[in-house]
């Protein structure tokens, strides 16, 4: 299989986070499987992506800030706290699920 | 354990005999129940459900802690509350009703919010707290003193459509044992952004939403003291991972559970390299409001 | 759709505002609540909590069917009823709750059990149906009246540690039409044998299990209404598979979504080869007991 | 591959079936990708098997009434009704998740 080949996750943003993303909370993606000096894309990568190309709101630091995910936002690799898989270093799979929540503080 | 014949009151038996014959509760489980006392912190949107399920179940002790009085706002989602009750603190409103439903435990009315300088004194006097509040300051303070007393924590939250739970510092070991659970600040070390942080008020809350994480309070509350694993030496089994519970009303599926660390190694107050002292906690010199950066809500997010 | 400036009265602005601000909801949803009508069958362990958050989002008409009175041993988990009440119509000691926390609704007392013979004529009056109730013969019945009279169905049960949630006949198109969502019948076309049939009484039952599943039936109610899906002209997107969430306090993970079918092509109750009329309910010629079989539990399961 | 290759499965009970199965919600279990006969082994096949190999509460009719999964009992294959899915018929595959569900009526 040639290296440009793209691979199919889902990526899926919730407790608010979907507004930022057109108010959709599920988004089935095709992303390639090397960025471009040839190496797996990374969820590190996978933040840089969305930021850059799916995110349609301005406030891009209510997503991002300092270069990584804002503090109060959990990323879930397969429902695992990305920290249990290696965090942005964790290679994308096909398949894979990406779940962005923001915390939630109301009560 | 007690060795009396008939352990618990004759009344007891009829108020709580469908609990008693369910599996893994029974007469200990009901026991345990009547010699535990939880600390609800919060008397709104899930104070409110939380208490209501936890005094039923037969809970011995159960203290509330709320500065707020009710409003008219609050009524679609706590209730508790009447609307007799606009004005009357929380606290007594919530009580009133408890007590009416069951006569039978000791209720603590703690009348003021929870803060660096009371919060030791308030949390010693109980085995277990709910996290029913509605900002960062407060569950940063309260995974604090939950860590540094030893005591389990079931956290919850709510906004708009969607809700959030967890069980933390469960079993709650010395701060540096990391068979202990993770604490808030584990999996939180960093506050989110001020501007980031939407309260009931600002964004909005459907009251079933807020209701149901309220009540899985309660379920969690019920299951850990029953089952005797408040303490250390109670919880013996094989270390888990910490797991959230993740509510999205129009999410398909809507209930998610996810993993979660354990114990962070560098964690500001569960680690072996914990900065968190009682004192220091005490004397106010974490200032959770500047931790957590100025309270205006400038965004929707 | 009113065109009135202010469709809701100034007090609604406060007491409802909260809800109205999450999306989804608004003025438009806040008045379809208003000018909404809600029948609660069975005031116990389910309808309590479902009464009090459809009463709290300010269902107009709210109904409630129960013939049976308070006891001690409902305290646990039927949380609008008290100690003081023990004795008296659940349907009463309901309503009484419910008027303090929102006196701004209407409230029918039903005081006896629904029956083939009174059926029409209590829930031709309202919109929406939600099956508190804890047995095959009432689920059955239930679900035959909502079919010929195009009422959707909130329908959930609990037992021990485990619950189960569906909404059935969404859309309530008529008998034949393949678009309506499926009955209790499509889903279970014959009752289970009378002796696999346990209720909370013999089996037990934790209180915030039956709690969480009352809850989610108001948030299911809430969120038919708001959105205008109460008729089937209101319900005009794609057709769904019918779902029914799962939830086990033990299990991991505890909830679990399932898809079910939709309207089974001979359905006894929904299809074209229906053999169900309101003259043959009404008249007592289907008798739910003899379908049922005998109520006498000999089993634990 | 032989056609005596097991195929790993999950099969589940809840709603209070989990106590005809010694207590226990969730077996992982191994069966023969086909049965004595040469063919692909079903849910058909798989709830005699239940019922014969893994059952040792003696209520078979709990479970099994007339040669079928009594009435008050869902079977959903990959969480999904098996109606949907050809009912008795369904082939099964590996890891397929089975599960059993005892209808409540308490409340
Ligand atoms: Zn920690
Ligand atoms: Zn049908």
């Amino acid at each position: 299989m040639s290296s440009a080949e793209d691979i199919p996750i889902i990526v899926e943003f919730t407790g608010g986070l979907e507004m930022l993303f057109a108010d959709e909370r599920k988004h089935k993606l095709s992303v390639p499987a090397k960025d471009s000096k040839g190496d797996a894309v990374t969820v590190g990568w996978l933040v840089e992506y969305l930021c850059d190309e799916l995110m349609r709101d301005m406030r891009k630091e209510m997503f991002v800030l300092d270069g990584h995910v804002r503090p109060g936002i959990l990323v879930l690799i397969n429902d695992a706290d990305w920290e249990l898989e290696g965090e942005a270093t964790y290679a994308l799979q096909p398949n894979d699920n990406i779940l962005f929540v923001s915390t939630l503080h109301g009560g | 354990v007690t060795h009396e014949k008939w352990p618990l009151a004759a009344e007891d038996y009829k108020r709580y005999g469908r609990q008693m014959i369910v599996p893994n509760i029974g007469i200990q489980g009901q026991l345990r129940l009547k010699n535990a006392s939880v600390l609800i912190v919060g008397a709104g949107g899930l104070g409110c459900p939380a208490a209501a399920y936890i005094a039923g179940a037969g809970v011995g002790t159960i203290g509330i802690v709320d500065g707020d009085e009710v409003e008219t706002s609050n009524l679609h989602r706590q209730i508790l509350h009447s609307t007799s009750k606009v004005g009357m603190k929380k606290v007594d409103s919530a009580i009133l009703y408890l007590k009416s439903l069951n006569p039978n435990l000791k209720y603590n009315a703690h009348t003021s919010h929870l803060t660096p300088e009371n919060s030791q004194g308030i949390v010693s006097q109980y085995d277990l707290v709910l996290d029913c509040t509605d900002h960062p300051t407060s569950r940063y303070l309260i995974s604090d003193i939950c860590v540094l007393l030893q005591k389990p924590l079931v956290s919850a939250s709510a906004l708009r459509t969607d809700g959030q739970l967890i069980v933390l510092n469960s079993p709650p070991l010395l701060a540096g044992n990391e068979a202990g659970g993770p604490c808030y600040r584990c999996v939180f070390p960093k506050p989110p952004p001020a501007e980031s942080v939407v309260s009931c008020g600002d964004g909005g809350i459907l009251g079933p939403v807020v209701g149901v994480m309220g009540v899985l309070q309660a379920l969690e509350a019920t299951k850990l003291i029953a089952s005797g694993k408040l303490t250390s030496s109670g919880s013996e089994e094989a270390k888990k991972d910490a797991s959230m519970l993740l509510f999205s009303t129009n999410s398909n599926p809507p209930f998610r559970s996810v993993r979660l660390r354990s114990r962070r190694p560098k964690c500001f107050a569960c680690s072996a390299e914990a900065g968190l002292t009682l004192e220091g906690l005490s004397s106010g010199s974490l200032d959770y409001v500047l931790f957590c950066g100025i309270n205006v809500p400038v965004s929707i997010l």
